[in-house]
């Protein structure tokens, strides 16, 4: 082991999977080193190939993998692809510790913290029973465990999806690892949670030296910490740089994708609300194109990408694989149409109103005369969709946003409040006056992969609405207007042969909302229609959906909980949090002078992929976590978390009060924070 | 790609049978089995060498032999052709009672769960009532009671089956019934009934035939545990079960007891394997990536 | 918790009253004459005789009568007297049920002792010869018709080969050991007579294999399936990532977790070996409960087939609340649920 | 291969050697009887209906008379020496023998005779209906009792032979809350008692009984005739054939009762086990209905006839029961007052084809009918009633008759048997005590009503004239007419009579047995020397 050698030095790492349709290489010659105490970060789409990377080099993949000969994993000079099972058992949690995504089903649920924290540190001797104990209470008070001595007789499922993750970050310093591969470690959290634990990571990372190999797909994390920065795509390496320069002029053109991809908080989306989508999606890892892989997606492609270029350097300290960056060229930013001010939707009646909609929903009795606890799930919500508009609601898990799509599309019924759509009441209608109301609101699903029945085909998924609602003439008529559905939403007429499960995620989420537009609705509610989606496919569906209600002037509710994302496709924006509405307001106003405390911190919280403007913003840190909402606090909800929060915050529940025309906010000291 | 990774692939590839026949290997031989006794039974007037009911007490108990292949019961009857014949009855009792138990089973317990309320709540207790004796007892008690003969035997099955279905069409209904595209046929406003037949139910056909294949050995099973007890068949019809219990206190005659004994554990086991090899297929669990 | 638990036992006791009157009914329906099956030729055709025995036991009564006088009889700890052997229904009881419990006791603590370590090997080492001979002998264990199995393996290894002892519990040369318990066993200790305990035990090689086979089977299927399971589970590779050694991810990790579901199987196995032993004690002339209940039905004795459909359901009372229980200790979030 | 499995066993018991346990070394002192006595219900005198529990109630107390094994029509003195008519025939005095103890001392007085007695009949139990020609028993002295007849046409000598008259110590009982006066029924409160020990005089007394295990018996030191063998009887419950072909070629019972004649089979060649057999007067007899409403074809007696004539007797004994059963004229069995197999041949119906098809003719259906007959469900003998009505079935086939069977549990034949609902069924008949009456009056009444069968008034007349008939070749005759009659009527057709037969090991010498009730003359086995 010499000082100058890197701590971790991987070289031409290949990891192939075999199965029944042949060997699929998910990393194809992989290069990249990590110093001691460095910060490096790996981002790509899923199936890029990057968690195989990171799994490779503690040897903890599936039973059906293997890493080909001549990858080289070295580790302080010693080559891990090599150790027997002894030797790589004794590195992993010792000197490499590693963190997973789903903190939910990272701890076993059977078993005490106390012993699921101690048993790292046993196994490799270092320490007595009494010992780790005593150490491990201490790591998680370092973690920012509140009565680490209580938490540790506790079972997993006593704890939040954050504190689990800090129980998961002390497991894996427990004892003091040289490098901490974390791989994509909030992705499972709310977005105020994974900045207190992106937080957590670069203290760590900081006062005990500890190097972090950190996975993500998600730009803004990786530029939140990060210093230097891989971007996979299909199981290569395509742009390796420092973050900062990566993130601000990207040499790859898929780097340059996924960059442009994502909408921004720190910039007005435009006025076209469109964002830059690349089309397809990446190659069968069984498969890969001859040449660039990324080249049938490229849209600077040249007639050389046919040949498979090299990673090569194209600055200082940065590498590329392209023809066209090493060449010296320059990609250059996509063209926007300027800001253009908030269409106004201001007519009268509003096509859609919510008043005081309430939905509790029992909890199942414990015996026969407890009483019955109640889940708040929305809690007197007030809302207002114009006719042509489109509406974001915004909040975290637990907020109730998905429960109103439900309460709305009438999948439920709500306990109390009123739901008029035009001249009826859809709380309270019964199954006749709804049937013919159906046809005129419509949903579009989270869920690609549950949401259509895959025992139906696409053109079965289709018709059976249209004939239905009779709203086609016989077979002949219904499978021109399928044909017709699935070109609107970018597909061939072909796909109605087929099943869902042949297609992607994309895929279905088109053939979703084609069966949405089928019965020609007035109204479309689309609850999270792109969180399971990769970055590159959310800016097509987000662009599809935004053709589609220009096209056919649509009203949109747009349920997400990416704040960038509402902003870029809603002309008004509703801020959820435990079942009530905190601020309402236009997208502009929301971002341009947030008035709830809750709102800027949001807005603060979500990472923005561009290091320079990260350093400059404000960084507001929620304290805790989310209250459970069987027992939502008294007053204001917010107020257990509110920088703040003072004594009548817990007594007066504060009004959405109207601070100027359009813009409300539920907050005793509105705009102070 | 170096050499070993590539040998590995190769080797990968070359045991593709290998690995089918692993997974499917068995399906495939339990298929062949349940095939083979269908067949049996459907040709049993041309295949079986006797009349099944052909007594002659000079010839009974003869150890088998190029005449009587299994040899010949406490009647002189040819086991062999009893045997054949007596598939009939096994497999028809064990299908129809499956078939009925669970047609009946989804029906109530689909309706149960996709109603919820007051009739889940009755249909879960009155499941828990049956369950609560003894299968073979209760079975025994309704059989007694009706009479002896295959189609009340097969009463008292279903009697003691249909909770067994119910229950699983419940959990099934309920898996699927929270899943978003049935949200969405409720979004469309669609009737419940269709929403029921149309989407739930094909979806949960799935598991409902892994069961049902594994179940059809057990009612098998229990039918000739009935037949074995007395119940069951009325005499001359064969039935395995009834000609085990007419050969067990013979154990010089092994033959008696022995045969009709091994056509049941082979038609269960063919079952069995059919089922196991259904469940792999539809479960993407237990299938290699 | 505990009124969780009183819920429980009090739902379950309606449950199995309600289920003496289901088989109470049955059995009326059935045409026979309790009566007439226990008189001879001579006295059956004495219509003062059959009247008398109808009288005695409260057969001359309406039905709701008859089936009130049983309730009556179940708060005062009486099951009533039992037509075909003239003895009160509990005393029968508590004679065959020693014998059934010893058995079924046996043969659980063999499917749980083979089954699970067998299921888990089998998980561990997927697609191996351990793999498919778990495969095989969870197969052929359920698909073995119990009667049959029970013949054949009597005529093999007691017949044949000699190298097990044939029906009964105890050869008919040793004497049996004084009833403390009435599980031979545990009395033989008690007496330090480790002749009859040997004995008794050897007597129980067959029965219990037959007995457990379909469990055993059905016990090494879950154990492997929630096992297969549980190692999909990212906990487990967590664990490995803590530096664990195999052997403690599945004894630590993965047994924990799959374990959970075979302890609801195994409660349920439990009380379907206490009551489904019909079979195997017939063929192993075992003087059991599952015999008693057979002729109790045969010979229409309402006290007895309503006793034992009582005690039946109590089993399934009290195996079903300690299955319910050992999960909650299994498994903490039940436990909290149920708590709280 | 697993044939002659139990050949190979009974030479290979050396093998065993880990779980099985060395046989008897010493002179035997413990008689084994293997014997399935689950039907055992209890053991007092006085309310014992079951099969079994005559085989230790006749080795543990006696009777005032008793028969010989192979005497059926001539009572002997047991406890009585002598027995005289008196009044006017109405009543029958005996002397009793004079020294009788019973096992614990004290000496047999009239008082035990009448005690004993008057229970049978006061508690009302199923026995009771045996006692049914039984009059008032009155003390004359202490060795004197008189028992007067109810009906003194009818005998009343065969029935004292039957084990529920046993004499019993009145001291003994009644200390164990027996009641001999009329209440018994309420009062008595002895049987549980009975069903642990006994209180006769026999060669041996009960010490034990445990349900569905044993029965065991202990010598009784003071018994008045020829000492008992043993040392102690032990009755072991083994229900299965097969477990106690086993057991006696182990020698671990002496005695192997329930042996199925293939069982028996494997026992030829044996040299530690041979099989005795004796007569019965147990039968087993077909029956069919008269009543038209029931079958209008059977109720013709030509299609009775054709059916009697249809059946395959000798394939009958000896393919299914291999040839051990002897088959009597009609109702009565031969043996009883003078039926022999010879009469069977004489007027017995015989399998002859053309003669069924005849008189399938002349019933009016010459191509053949349908009847169905019933059946329990159980075993009969060393068959099934299942197997042998099959056999019947194909053995009418053959005239074109077609017999459907619906088979039943016990106790639902007995009811629809007793309440006259069948067409045919298969019924076997045994009887308490050897008295013809026992046979005769229930052919021509109970059993008659059951069949809807109106008998004329001269079988009704015969029935009566043999019971009075105090000589026994008048008797003879006078019955042979009674089984003409039935023979022609073909209401009953006799099956079979079983001949009996058990495994005895060598270990043991003069094991008879008996058509009487006790089956086998328990208390003159001996231990070989």
């Amino acid at each position: 082991m010499t000082d100058s050698a890197p701590l971790l030095e991987v070289r031409n790492l290949r990891t192939e999977f075999l199965t029944d349709a042949g060997p699929v290489r998910a990393v194809d010659g992989v290069s990249f080193e990590v110093e001691a105490g460095a910060t490096v970060g790996i981002v790509g789409e899923s199936g890029s190939g990057k968690s195989v990377t990171a799994l490779s080099i503690l040897r903890l993949l599936a039973e059906n993998a293997r890493i080909g000969d001549g990858s080289r994993i070295a580790f302080r000079g010693r080559d891990l692809a090599t150790l027997d099972e002894d030797e790589i058992r004794r590195l992993r949690g010792g000197e490499i510790a590693m963190i997973f995504q789903d903190p939910l089903t990272s701890l076993n649920p059977v078993l005490r913290i106390s012993k699921q924290l101690v048993e790292g540190m046993l196994a490799h001797g270092r320490q007595s029973q009494a010992e780790a104990l005593r150490h491990g209470i201490d790591l998680l008070a370092r973690m920012g465990i509140n009565a680490p001595e209580r938490a540790v007789s506790g079972y997993p499922h006593e704890f939040s999806g954050g504190m689990r993750q800090r129980v998961m970050l002390a497991m894996g310093f427990a004892n003091n690892p040289s490098l901490l591969i974390a791989d994509e470690p909030t992705t499972a959290l709310d977005v105020t949670i994974q900045a207190q634990i992106l937080d957590l990571l670069k203290t760590l990372n900081r006062e005990f030296g500890t190097a972090v190999l950190l996975i993500s797909h998600d730009l803004g994390v990786i530029a939140n910490v990060c210093e230097r920065v891989l971007v996979m795509y299909a199981g290569e390496v395509v742009e390796e740089g420092p973050a900062e320069a990566l993130l601000a002029e990207p040499r790859h053109p898929y780097t340059w994708a996924l960059l442009n991809a994502v909408p921004r908080l720190d910039q007005e989306p435009p006025a076209d609300k469109r964002l830059t989508a690349i089309e397809g999606a990446p190659p069968d890892p069984s498969e890969p194109p001859s040449g660039c892989r990324f080249r049938p997606r490229c849209p600077f492609a040249v007639e050389r990408c046919g040949e498979h270029p090299d990673l090569l350097p194209v600055a200082e300290g940065r590498k590329a694989r392209c023809w066209v960056t090493q060449a010296g060229e320059r990609l250059l930013k996509p063209s926007t149409a300027a800001a253009v001010s908030a269409p106004a939707a201001e007519a009268g009646q509003p096509m859609l109103s919510l008043r005081n909609v309430v939905k509790h929903y029992p909890l199942r009795r414990d015996a026969l005369f407890s009483p019955r606890k109640v889940v708040h799930a929305v809690d007197g919500v007030d809302l207002d969709i114009g006719r042509g508009e489109t509406v974001g609601l915004v909040g975290e898990s637990g907020s109730g946003k998905s429960t109103i799509a439900r309460l709305i599309t009438r999948i439920q019924k709500p306990t109390a409040g009123s739901i008029r759509f035009g001249d009826i009441d859809l709380a309270t209608a019964d199954r006749s006056v709804l049937r013919p109301l159906r046809r005129r609101i419509q949903m579009i699903f989270q869920d690609p992969y549950a949401s259509l029945n895959p025992r139906m085909t696409v053109g079965q998924i289709l018709s059976e609405p249209l004939r239905f609602h009779r709203l086609v003439r016989g077979p002949e008529e219904a499978k021109a207007r399928v044909g017709e559905l699935l070109e609107m939403v970018g597909l061939s007429a072909r796909a109605a042969e087929r099943y869902p499960h042949e297609f992607s995620g994309g895929q279905r989420q088109r053939i979703g909302t084609a069966r949405a537009l089928a019965v020609e609705p007035e109204l479309i509610i689309a609850d999270e229609p792109i969180s399971a989606l990769d970055v590159n496919i959310r800016a097509q569906i987000i662009n599809l959906f935004v053709g589609l209600q220009q096209r056919l002037g649509l009203t949109f509710l747009f349920i997400a909980h990416d704040l960038a994302v509402v902003r870029q496709v809603s002309d008004r924006i509703v801020v959820l949090y435990l079942g009530k509405v905190m601020e309402v307001a236009t997208a502009r106003d929301l971002f341009a002078e947030p008035l709830h405390p809750y709102t800027r911190s949001l807005i603060s919280a979500a990472p923005i992929p561009d290091v320079a403007a990260e350093r400059k913003r404000e960084h507001i840190r929620l304290a805790g976590e989310p209250p459970s909402p069987v027992a939502p606090p008294s007053g204001c909800r917010f107020r257990t978390r509110c920088p703040v929060a003072q004594g009548i915050c817990a007594e007066i529940e504060p009004p959405l009060a109207e601070y100027r025309p359009g813009h409300r906010a539920a907050c005793h000291f509105s705009g102070q924070a | 790609m170096s050499q070993a990774a590539d040998s590995a692939a190769e080797a990968w590839h070359a045991d593709r049978f290998g690995r089918w026949r692993r997974r499917f290997g068995l399906a495939a031989f339990g298929a062949a089995v349940v095939l083979m006794w269908i067949a049996i039974a459907i040709l049993a007037p041309v295949i079986a060498p006797y009349p099944f009911e052909a007594v002659d007490v000079t010839k009974r108990l003869l150890a088998p032999s190029a005449q009587h292949w299994l040899g010949t019961d406490a009647l002189g009857r040819d086991v062999l052709s009893r045997l054949i014949w007596g598939s009939r009855i096994s497999l028809f009792a064990g299908i129809v009672v499956v078939a009925i138990g669970a047609a009946l089973g989804v029906l109530i317990g689909g309706v149960a769960a996709y109603a919820g309320g007051r009739a889940e709540e009755l249909m879960m207790r009155a499941t828990d009532l049956v369950l609560c004796f003894p299968p073979i007892i209760l079975a025994m008690a309704i059989a007694a009671a009706l009479g002896i003969g295959v189609r009340n035997t097969m009463i008292a099955m279903l009697v003691v089956w249909w909770p067994k279905f119910a229950r699983l069409a419940r959990s099934l209904v309920l898996v699927q019934r929270s899943q978003e595209y049935v949200e969405a046929a409720v979004v469309m406003g669609y009737g419940s009934g269709r929403i029921l037949f149309r989407h739930i139910v094909p979806n949960a056909v799935g598991p409902l035939v892994v069961l049902v294949t594994l179940d059809v050995g057990q009612a098998i099973i229990t039918f000739a545990g009935l037949s074995f007890l007395g119940l069951g068949v009325v005499p001359p019809m064969p039935e395995w079960g009834a000609m085990v219990s007419e050969g067990r206190e013979l154990v010089d005659q092994w033959w008696v007891a022995t045969f009709p004994g091994l056509a049941i554990l082979s038609v269960v086991v063919g079952f069995n394997f059919l089922g196991d090899g259904i469940r792999d297929w539809l479960d993407p669990k237990s299938r290699r990536r | 918790m505990f009124r969780y638990l009183v819920m429980r036992v009090a739902g379950m006791a309606v449950m199995a009253l309600l289920a003496t009157l289901v088989v109470f009914l049955i059995a009326n329906q059935v045409p026979g004459d309790p009566v007439l099956a226990q008189l001879g030729d001579l006295a059956a055709s004495d219509p003062n005789m059959v009247a008398r025995y109808r009288a005695r036991w409260g057969l001359d009564r309406p039905l709701s009568e008859q089936y009130w006088i049983f309730l009556k009889g179940i708060f005062n700890g009486d099951l009533g007297v039992s037509i075909s052997t003239q003895r009160p229904v509990l005393d029968d009881i508590r004679q065959y049920a020693p014998a059934t419990v010893e058995l079924a006791t046996v043969a659980f603590l063999l499917s749980i002792a083979v089954g699970i370590p067998l299921g888990v090997l089998a998980a561990i080492r997927r697609d191996t010869w351990i793999d498919n001979l778990a495969r095989f002998i969870s197969l052929a264990g359920v698909s073995s018709p119990t009667f049959w199995l029970a013949f054949i393996m009597l005529a093999l290894f007691y017949g044949g080969l000699q190298i097990a002892p044939g029906p009964g519990r105890i050869d008919l040369s040793v004497i049996s050991p004084q009833t403390v318990t009435g599980l031979y066993l545990i009395d033989a200790a008690i007496a330090r007579d480790w002749e009859a305990w040997r004995n008794a035990a050897g007597h129980l090689v067959l029965p219990s294999i037959v007995l457990a086979s379909g469990t055993l089977g059905l016990i090494t299927r879950t154990t492997r399936a929630s096992m297969l399971e549980a190692m999909t589970q990212d906990y487990v590779r967590v664990a490995r990532a803590k530096g664990l050694r195999e052997r403690k991810i599945v004894i630590g990790h993965l047994l924990p977790n799959a374990l959970i579901p075979v302890v609801t199987l195994g409660g349920l196995a439990y009380a379907v070996l206490l009551t489904g032993a019909v079979m195997t004690e017939t063929i192993f002339s075992w003087p059991g409960l599952g015999r008693y209940t057979f002729r109790s039905a045969v010979a229409l004795d309402f006290p007895g087939i309503m006793g034992i459909t009582l005690v039946v359901a109590a089993v399934y009372l009290v195996i079903n609340l300690l299955t319910d229980l050992s999960y909650a200790l299994l498994d903490p979030r039940v436990a909290r649920e149920r708590a709280e | 291969m697993m044939r002659n499995l139990l050949l190979r066993l009974a030479a290979g018991a050396a093998i065993a050697a880990a779980l099985t346990l060395p046989a008897y070394a010493q002179k035997k002192t413990t008689l084994v009887v293997g014997l399935d006595i689950s039907d055992g219900r209890n053991y007092d005198p006085a309310r014992s209906a079951d099969l079994t529990p005559p085989l230790t109630m006749g080795a543990v107390s006696e009777t005032l008379l008793t028969l010989a094994t192979n005497d059926l029509v001539n009572v002997k003195p047991s406890l009585a020496t002598n027995w005289t008519l008196v009044n006017n025939g109405a009543a029958w005095r005996f002397t009793l023998r004079p020294g009788v103890k019973f096992w614990n001392g004290d000496t047999l007085t009239a008082e035990d005779v009448k005690f004993s007695l008057d229970r049978l009949v006061n508690v009302k139990d199923q026995p009771a209906t045996y006692a049914s020609n039984m009059g008032p028993v009155t003390i004359i002295d202490p060795m004197t009792v008189e028992i007067a007849m109810k009906n003194p046409k009818e005998p009343l000598l065969l029935d004292l032979t039957a084990p529920s008259f046993a004499i019993y110590s009145a001291k003994m009982a009644k200390a164990q809350g027996a009641v001999s006066e009329p209440g018994a029924d309420q009062n008595d409160k002895a049987t549980p008692w009975f069903n642990m020990n006994s209180a006769g005089t026999g060669p041996y007394r009960m010490v034990g009984w445990e349900r569905n295990v044993s029965v065991t018996m202990q010598k009784n030191p003071n018994y008045w005739g020829t000492p008992a063998e043993f040392e102690r009887v032990i009755v072991r419950h083994i229900a299965d054939g097969a477990a106690q072909l086993l057991a006696v070629r182990r020698g671990d019972v002496d005695i192997a009762m329930n042996l199925s004649a293939e069982q028996l089979d494997s026992l030829k060649g044996s040299a530690d086990v041979s099989v005795i057999q004796g007569a019965s007067t147990d039968t087993l007899y077909f029956v069919m209905t008269s009543n038209p409403e029931m079958n209008a074809v059977l109720a013709k007696k030509e299609a009775r006839q054709a059916v009697a004539s249809a059946i395959d007797y000798d394939g009958l004994i000896k393919g299914l029961v291999g040839g051990f059963a002897e088959r009597s004229p009609n109702f009565l069995p031969n043996g009883i007052a003078g039926t022999t197999a010879e009469q069977t041949k004489e007027f017995g119906w015989k399998e002859d084809l053309t003669k069924a098809k005849a008189l399938l003719a002349a019933a009016g259906v010459p191509n053949g009918f349908e009847f169905e007959l019933i059946y329990p469900n159980a075993a009969y003998f060393s068959t099934s009633y299942q197997l042998m009505t099959q056999k019947i079935q194909s053995d009418l086939a053959r005239v074109g008759i077609k017999m459907t069977l619906k088979p039943m549990d016990n106790v639902n034949w007995r009811a629809q048997f007793n309440g006259a609902k069948s067409q045919a069924t298969t019924a076997p008949w045994n009887s308490p005590s050897p008295n013809p009456y026992l046979w005769t009056g229930a052919s021509v009444q109970r059993v008659a009503v059951r069949m809807g069968w109106k008998p004329s008034q001269e079988i009704l007349d015969l029935v009566a004239q043999g019971a009075a008939e105090n000589d026994v070749a008048k008797q003879k005759a006078i019955y042979e007419k009674y089984q003409r009659i039935l023979v022609d009527n073909a209401n009953y057709v006799t099956l079979m009579q079983p001949i009996y037969r058990v495994a005895v090991h060598k270990n043991i010498t003069n094991v008879k047995l008996t058509p009487n009730v006790w089956k086998m003359e328990l208390a003159q086995i001996k231990p070989a020397s």
